[in-house]
């Protein structure tokens, strides 16, 4: 099986949306603070007010300009999104291969917790955690890719069992490789788009949940984030400001985690070579 | 033989299913029924938060709008209308100074929803059982006891002389039926139809907790005559969505946020405001280095622009706060109240006086750079931006972070903060005063390290004569705001819309010992 | 009642099948014959019209144009006027649905609009095809292979179908089950056509009146399957069947070079073709009917490469080669077979042109062979009896080897030395600078021998005659020997003229036999017939002496 | 397949999450319970009672048995907002919370699956191509958002659906018009829902169908003669169905969640905006009794349609 996922991607409209858009996102994102005007927080008398020269969005209800929030929620989601499918991934990398190689009792425990965890509806326990312990981002991002390595150690363990019986590495077994130089030289590479694609949903995932966290009011107030100006934009609904603070907002985020599914649902075709066409005789 | 199975039921079904759903999806579109106009007068009124307990006297939640849902069932000896006291079960009341005990004529004329006769005896009865059972809402050790002298009088002995008497017991205190409650011994748990059974003008339809509704109805038996409004309904409807329904029409009235004032208004609702009985403060840790110096407290003061902060924070909806922390539109405000009006240059000099440089923007004392952190739950999160943005503009550092409301409230009561910003109600009376500046409650400044101005505060709850206790609280505030154990940054506007068909207004001081809200059950009466 | 006219059916570019002329009459079989990939099923399912890609032509059952009939008027046919039974793999049968339901579907369908009846007559179809009653409730995966396989086959004969397209039927049934499904098959169906496809020769002889060869979407040869089967005409038709163990033959198995490529111009086979000429390269030969039989290639089937028409020899008195009249066709295996003495020696000298004839001629692909040139030798080269003294002692394995080439002035030099390793590789010997420089008798005879055949082979020769050339060497020798000219023929089409006296051996290497006594030829015909049932009592009697031998060891 | 042992240890899981969340916090809970602006007017005395009344004094590892041995008699505890129990008050809410994920999840995943099947059946169609870019489009809208455009499209500005709730109150209605009411209620909260959630849905039904359609059964049925829509549905969507039944179970658990934010947006008086109020007015027995139920709920729905899932398909059934 070797699939070129960069390939595959090119191929697609839907993929090429999503990346397309993503790195706009993280232009956006990184050279944030060079594109605005205003500190998003900072807040000045001139609440409410229509779009603008000044104010393209228009600002909040205590004067913040809202293309400069919308930018720096851009910031947050991704850093989110990225790093908590980053964490995610490699957990679920470590954890996937390990038992897969190891098997055995290990392996049976593991997994058991593991799909304890699947059946958990994780933003539940995350909403209850918050409620409590209302996270800054860091403490946000752990919680996130403690809950959401499960699925994809599943996946990948399943992979790296149907790898492991594959002929060369029984050939690097038979010269007396460990399981440590099997797992990066051999299989590790071998799970790449795998993990890839895992780390595609992780991000759509990850930047959900932000959002609905902030959406509830109970992530960190101090952080701008798309779903905490949606949060505060419907307090406002009976007004028009709606218009310009609650749609961008929404807007972006359908658009991030779309162009992410993007991404996402190409390379699950690319992978799943079931889902490849060909032509059969 | 084996059954053959039939074929694929799904398909089918879906078949079914699918018409179907549209049909009903087309009913619900063009279903545009708010329900049958009826003949009787009906009142609703939109809430947000919706539940607020059964409106017994011991489990309607303690706030504000729960006392409001029970007082529509049970009533006080005296009650308020916009001005001034006024009877309610009591008709006619004395002071006995000599005693320090109140005596009072109580209506002959009242009846139980279930029927029974309202005597003295029922008023006796709940100043009694409150002893064991207190109502959340009245401290009952202020009553030393009560005494039913004949069928319809009253006297009710004080265990010390209290000011705000009428305000805070009488005139808030709901008197319940003896002959239900006596045997009642878990009030708390007690929810059944009979919990319910009061004196006032409206009974208890229906409650629902998981809507958020209540429903109730005219006693036709009143004392004062069948209310005006038939049947009054508290519906709930989500906060930015009560200007929408009272637009459509869906209700007759609803708290409504300052934006969309004019706008109602325009749309021909009538709009009330509330007076401004709540403040939000900013708290200051007196006990601590640098904040123990009155000074640098001043300082603080002199560094925050109230005004600006009204204009930026509120949008204007708002007034600034006076250090004296009683509103200036309230009757108790002192005019003379020092103001520190908004002047950096003089907050700086009060710093170098106290041995603080400036550099590099901000001011060190022996090397050390001056900091102070401040923490505040999420609401106050502009204020709090607001409030770092001028102190550090005046060359103060803070380090500023949203907590959870309860680990703010944690830290507050260990002294565990520099500063923190804090909001309450109950601007009214004065009394509140002496909970908010002495006593030991978490939203309490808890500054007793001036002497005077705690003997103050004692000695304005037991003057009984008005003027004599307008004089103290003059001093109370002149003192409080020299000291600054706390600063009030702003009374917001509060706001309620109505469609005019019932007159709503605001109670003097508030509902019961102070309730900002315009639900007045007298107003549905007449 | 089935006639296909230029049927063609493409994927995107690539066309699975090509122009197919077919016509079936009613009640006759057919077997559709081919490797894997050669279009069966494509043709199997382009006749339910199940197949996925664009088809053009004409499939005409009982005057229907298939192919413009609207869906639901096809659907009418699926199934109920014409079969089809696939071959059983995993999931061919609906794994969420009982059998019976799965039977009796296919009757509510088109004939029983009663469930209750349909699902009756469905048990009875089951239990006809030996599926137990209380298994009629099960779903597919509890069933054995050979189960499903059956109610595949009751699935397509529920409605009694006038057209039976099997496809692989009866490949996953052991060999007594599939005799009787056979039976069962024909008794069921009766009256109904068939169409089988499969790559079981055997299977296709059994139950097929007519065969038809698959290859690379075309038919290559088209006739009653008794005949083509025992004389395969097309060069693909012997391949396939070179390939196809049997219990009667004793060849080796060989292949056929090269893989089936659809993409070549001209005729598809021909890279594969051991007789390949210009035109084969260019144009698509159709499928003619030539002498009894439709073929379809430009050289008219499988030509001869070399015959001999009544050549004769006298050495005085005796008569060596008394008229013999042999073809060798081309890519084939002849084994000359006889004593010592019988003049088999003189046959190949005679047609190397060694010695003159004294009667007779000799053809080279229809041309008369008079003047033997160099264009001759480059095409006919023989191998001697005894390596030791066809090789010079004098020169060395290089020189050996290159000899012909320099003969034959093939090439520069830096060429002809490419030629000689390449050879020495392909007949297994080392081609280092070391054994370049051996001299003969430094060889072993096995090595000797291997020289000898790259001697012969680097001119590219097309017919070789090998005289005895195992004859001096021990058994595992002569083993690897035989497998050597076996493999080389496979590889580069060559035609074996091989001489021997041992008829074992040629029942090993041989398509077709030939047995000389005294000069003449007794018996030829196919290697299976000769070994089997042999016409001459001479013949009779070297199997015999072969048999003994063989006990005697 | 997942068995019990995994059930049990996910609900362990939570249990311990419930019990050992409150214990890390620091404050006083009576401040919780009453919230600031009502603890003014306390007396002390008062506070003091009701310290008592909630056990609120004893140590945090008594509360905590006790609260196990309430959570066997099925007691989920007290909520001090409500001033009720809290299984009462999540009783009074879960039919709403029911309702509302019930309707969304039957029609997002009937719809799916029959999407799925079409947009399946014929891969790379242009019919397939708009189902799929379009489903893909809205699935890309989160639940929240949804609801919010919505509300404000068809309620406020519009005025066609009603503002928040789950009935007209004290409207007098009965019978027919009743169901009609709540209907009404319910169209745009459940609309929300069903948009979300049906690209999963559809999405999974369709990639099965695409492997399903590879399957030789499908030329089999098709050879049978059999009409289109049979072989759609009966022969390849009845096999596609069923890792789109595996994953109604996860599909309920994230709906479950979905609702919650749905809810909150059209102050639908389910679970979900129990949740919200018991945030606003930290009312944590409630949030914990909640979040229980929810979790415990889905573990249910996970492993009832675990049970289903090998009642469906024949291979499993009898594989055993």
């Amino acid at each position: 099986m070797h699939i070129n996922p960069k390939q595959e991607i090119r191929h697609s409209k839907f993929a090429m949306f999503g990346i397309g858009m993503l790195l706009f996102l993280l232009i956006i994102a990184i050279f944030g603070p060079l594109l605005t005007p205003y500190q998003p927080n900072s807040q000045t008398p001139f609440a409410f007010e229509s779009p603008s020269f000044n104010h393209w969005l228009g600002t909040n209800h205590v004067g913040q300009d809202i293309l400069s929030q919308l930018i720096y929620g851009a910031r947050t989601s991704l850093l989110v999104g990225f790093l908590t499918a980053l964490l995610a991934t490699i957990l679920s990398a470590i954890i996937g291969t390990s038992t897969a190689l190891a098997g055995g009792l290990y392996d049976k425990i593991v997994m058991r917790i593991v799909d304890a965890f699947i059946v958990i509806p994780a933003i539940i326990v995350i909403i209850l955690v918050a409620a409590y312990l209302k996270p800054n981002l860091l403490v946000l991002i752990l919680l996130l890719a403690l809950l959401g390595w499960q699925g994809g150690a599943r996946t990948i363990r399943a992979q790296a069992l149907s790898l492991k019986e594959m002929g060369h590495i029984s050939a690097a077994r038979s010269f007396g490789a460990s399981n440590l130089y099997i797992i990066f030289r051999h299989i590790l590479p071998d799970l790449v788009p795998i993990l890839l694609m895992g780390f595609i949903y992780g991000v759509r995932r990850a930047v959900f949940m932000e959002a609905g966290l902030a959406f509830l009011g109970i992530a960190d107030p101090t952080t701008v984030s798309w779903g905490m100006m949606m949060h505060e934009a419907l307090d406002f609904c009976y007004l028009n400001v709606w218009r310009w603070w609650l749609i961008p907002p929404g807007v972006a985020l359908s658009l991030t985690i779309l162009s992410v599914t993007g991404i996402g649902h190409t390379l699950e075709g690319a992978l799943d070579p079931r889902l490849r066409r060909e032509a059969n005789a | 033989m084996p059954q053959l199975k039939t074929r694929m039921p799904f398909r089918k079904t879906l078949f079914i299913i699918l018409p179907l759903a549209l049909v009903c999806c087309l009913l619900v579109i063009f279903y545009g029924g708010r329900g049958q106009p009826s003949e009787s007068t009906s009142y609703t009124i939109a809430d947000s938060m919706g539940d607020w307990g059964y409106p017994s006297p011991y489990t309607h939640y303690s706030r504000g709008p729960g006392y409001v849902r029970m007082s529509l069932i049970f009533e006080t000896l005296v009650w308020k209308d916009d001005s001034d006291f006024v009877p309610a079960l009591a008709k006619d009341w004395e002071y006995i100074e000599a005693e320090n005990a109140y005596i009072f004529e109580l209506h002959d004329d009242v009846t139980w929803h279930d029927g029974t006769n309202f005597t003295a005896e029922d008023v006796a009865f709940t100043f009694e059982y409150t002893k064991q059972h207190p109502y959340q809402w009245v401290d009952s050790s202020l009553v030393e006891s009560a005494e039913a002298t004949d069928e319809y009088t009253v006297k009710l002995y004080l265990s010390q002389p209290y000011a705000p008497f009428f305000q805070d017991v009488v005139g808030t205190q709901p008197i319940i039926p003896k002959h239900i409650w006596q045997y009642v011994t878990e009030p708390e748990k007690f929810t059944d139809a009979q919990a319910v059974i009061g004196t006032g003008p409206y009974t208890l339809a229906d409650y629902s907790q998981e809507h958020g509704t209540y429903l109730y109805n005219a006693y036709s038996d009143y004392y004062l005559g069948k209310p005006a409004v038939d049947e009054l309904k508290f519906v709930k409807i989500s906060e930015a969505m009560i200007p929408s329904a009272l637009e459509q029409g869906l209700v007759n009235a609803g708290d409504v946020p300052p934006e969309i004032v004019s706008e109602l208004e325009e749309a021909g609702l009538t709009i009330i405001t509330a007076p401004h009985a709540w403040n939000a403060k900013l708290m200051i840790n007196h006990q601590k280095e640098p904040l123990s110096s009155k000074q640098f407290r001043q300082a603080l003061a002199y560094a925050i622009d109230r005004e600006e902060l009204v204009q930026i924070t509120q949008r204007g909806h708002a007034l600034a706060g006076s250090p004296g922390m009683m509103p200036p539109t309230s009757d108790w405000y002192y005019p003379d109240t020092p103001q520190y009006e908004y002047d950096p240059a003089r907050a700086k000099q009060l710093l170098e006086g106290l041995n603080y440089t400036l550099e590099n923007d901000y001011f060190t004392k022996d090397g050390e750079e001056l900091e102070l952190e401040l923490i505040a739950a999420a609401e106050f999160e502009e204020v709090g931006q607001f409030v770092k943005d001028q102190l550090e503009a005046a060359g103060i550092k803070i380090d500023f972070s949203t907590l959870e409301a309860k680990t703010v409230d944690a830290k507050v009561e260990a002294w565990d903060f520099d500063l923190s910003i804090y909001g309450h109600g109950g601007l009214y009376e004065p009394s509140v005063l002496h909970k908010v500046i002495v006593e030991k409650s978490f939203n309490s400044a808890r500054y007793d390290s001036n002497q005077t101005l705690s003997q103050l505060l004692e000695a304005q709850l037991s003057e009984m004569d008005a003027e004599e206790r307008k004089e103290l609280v003059w001093q109370i505030q002149e003192i409080y705001a020299e000291d600054l154990p706390a600063l009030t940054l702003y009374y917001p506007h509060w706001y309620w819309a109505h469609d005019g068909s019932v007159s709503l207004y605001y109670t003097m001081d508030g509902m019961a010992s102070g309730i900002p809200i315009p639900l007045n059950r007298l107003a549905f009466v007449k | 009642m089935l006639k296909l006219e230029a049927l063609e059916v493409s994927y995107g570019e690539k066309k699975i099948l090509n122009g197919i002329d077919l016509e079936l009459k009613d009640g006759e079989s057919l077997a559709v014959i081919g490797e894997s990939g050669a279009g069966k099923t494509t043709l199997a399912l382009s006749l339910m019209r199940l197949v996925d890609g664009s088809v053009k032509g004409k499939i005409l059952f009982n005057g229907l144009d298939l192919l413009s009939l609207p869906e639901e008027a096809i659907n009418e046919l699926r199934g109920n006027r014409i079969a089809w039974a696939p071959q059983n793999s995993n999931n061919t049968l609906n794994p969420v649905h009982t059998i019976l339901n799965q039977v009796a579907e296919s009757i509510t369908e088109h004939k029983l609009k009663n469930r209750r009846e349909a699902g009756k007559q469905a048990s009875i179809l089951l239990s006809s095809f030996g599926i137990p009653v209380n298994r009629f409730s099960a779903y597919p995966h509890q069933l054995s292979g050979g189960e499903q396989q059956r109610v595949l086959l009751a699935i397509a004969s529920a409605n009694q179908p006038e057209l039976l397209i099997l496809d692989e039927p009866i490949s996953s049934l052991d060999a007594p089950a599939r005799a009787e499904v056979i039976e069962l098959l024909k008794h069921t169906n009766q009256d109904c056509s068939f169409i089988v496809t499969t790559h079981d020769i055997s299977t296709a002889a059994k139950l097929a009146d007519k065969v038809a060869i698959l290859y690379a979407g075309r038919i290559v040869e088209l006739g009653l399957s008794g005949e083509v089967l025992s004389r395969p005409r097309h060069p693909y038709t012997r391949g396939l069947i070179r390939c196809y163990p049997d219990m009667t033959t004793g060849k080796d198995l060989q292949g056929i070079k090269g893989v089936m490529d659809r993409s070549v111009n001209g005729c598809s086979f021909h890279p594969r073709c051991t007789q390949a000429i210009e035109i084969c390269r260019k144009e698509i030969p159709p499928l003619r009917l030539i002498q009894g039989r439709h073929i379809a290639c430009h050289r008219g089937g499988i030509i001869p490469l070399l015959s001999t028409k009544n050549l004769s020899k006298r050495f005085d008195s005796l008569l060596a080669v008394d008229a013999v009249k042999i073809t060798i066709e081309g890519g084939e295996t002849l084994a000359l077979v006889g004593e010592s003495g019988s003049g088999k020696t003189t046959l190949a000298k005679l047609i190397m042109g060694l010695i003159e004839p004294t009667e007779g001629e000799i053809y080279l692909e229809d041309s008369l062979v008079s003047n033997r040139g160099k264009d001759f030798y480059r095409q006919v080269q023989m191998i001697f009896q005894n390596p030791g003294e066809s090789l010079s002692h004098r020169l060395s394995v290089l020189e050996l080897v290159r000899e012909s080439l320099d003969i034959q002035e093939i090439g520069a030099r830096d060429e002809r030395d490419r030629l000689v390793r390449q050879v020495l590789r392909e007949v297994e010997l080392p081609d280092s600078e070391a054994f370049l420089n051996e001299y003969p008798h430094h060889l072993s005879a096995g090595e000797m021998q291997r020289v000898t055949i790259a001697r012969a082979l680097v001119l590219e020769p097309r017919l070789l005659i090998a005289d005895e050339p195992v004859a001096f060497l021990d058994s595992s020798l002569q083993a690897k020997i035989l497998k050597l000219l076996l493999k080389l023929q496979e590889q580069r089409g060559l035609s074996l003229l091989f001489i021997t006296h041992d008829i074992a051996v040629a029942r090993k290497i041989s398509d077709r036999i030939a047995v000389m006594k005294d000069g003449k030829i007794v018996e030829q015909g196919p290697a299976t017939k000769i070994i089997t049932s042999p016409g001459h009592a001479y013949t009779r009697k070297l199997s015999q002496a072969a048999l003994d031998l063989s006990l005697e060891d | 397949m997942r068995n019990v042992i995994t059930y049990v240890i996910a609900f362990l899981f939570i249990l311990t999450l419930n019990f050992l969340l409150p214990r890390m916090l620091p404050g006083d809970p009576l401040m919780a319970i009453y919230g600031n602006e009502a603890l003014i007017a306390m007396t002390p005395e008062l506070k003091a009672h009701l310290v008592e009344r909630f056990a609120l004094d004893q140590p945090l590892w008594q509360q905590f048995g006790a609260y196990l041995l309430a959570l066997v008699q099925g007691d989920l505890g007290h909520s001090y907002y409500y001033n009720s129990p809290v299984s009462s008050i999540v009783l009074g809410r879960l039919p709403w919370t029911l309702l509302l994920v019930g309707t969304a999840l039957i029609i997002s995943t009937l719809s799916g699956i029959v999407l799925g099947i079409e947009s399946g059946w014929r891969r790379g169609s242009r019919r397939d191509k708009s189902l799929l870019t379009s489903l893909m489009a809205v699935s890309g809208f989160p639940d929240f958002f949804l609801g919010i455009l919505l509300l404000i499209g068809f309620s406020v500005t519009w005025k066609i659906f009603p503002l928040s709730g789950a009935i007209t109150p004290y409207s007098g209605l009965s019978g027919a018009a009743l169901v009609l009411d709540v209907l009404h209620h319910l169209f745009l909260p459940a609309t929300a829902l069903t948009l979300s959630y049906i690209g999963a849905s559809y999405l999974l039904t369709r990639n099965t169908m695409v492997t399903v359609l590879k399957n030789p059964y499908i030329l089999m049925a098709k050879a049978k003669g059999l009409p289109d829509r049979v072989v759609r549905y009966q022969h390849a969507g009845r096999n596609a169905l069923l890792p789109v039944i595996t994953q109604t179970g996860i599909q309920l658990g994230r709906m479950v969640t979905g609702a919650l934010f749905v809810e909150i947006v059209f102050a639908y008086p389910g679970l979900g905006y129990l949740t919200y109020e018991a945030l606003l007015a930290r009312d944590y027995p409630v949030l914990q009794g909640v979040l229980l139920i929810v979790a415990v709920s889905v573990l249910i729905a996970n492993f009832l349609v675990d049970l289903s899932y090998s009642k469906l398909d024949p291979r499993i059934r009898y594989a055993h």
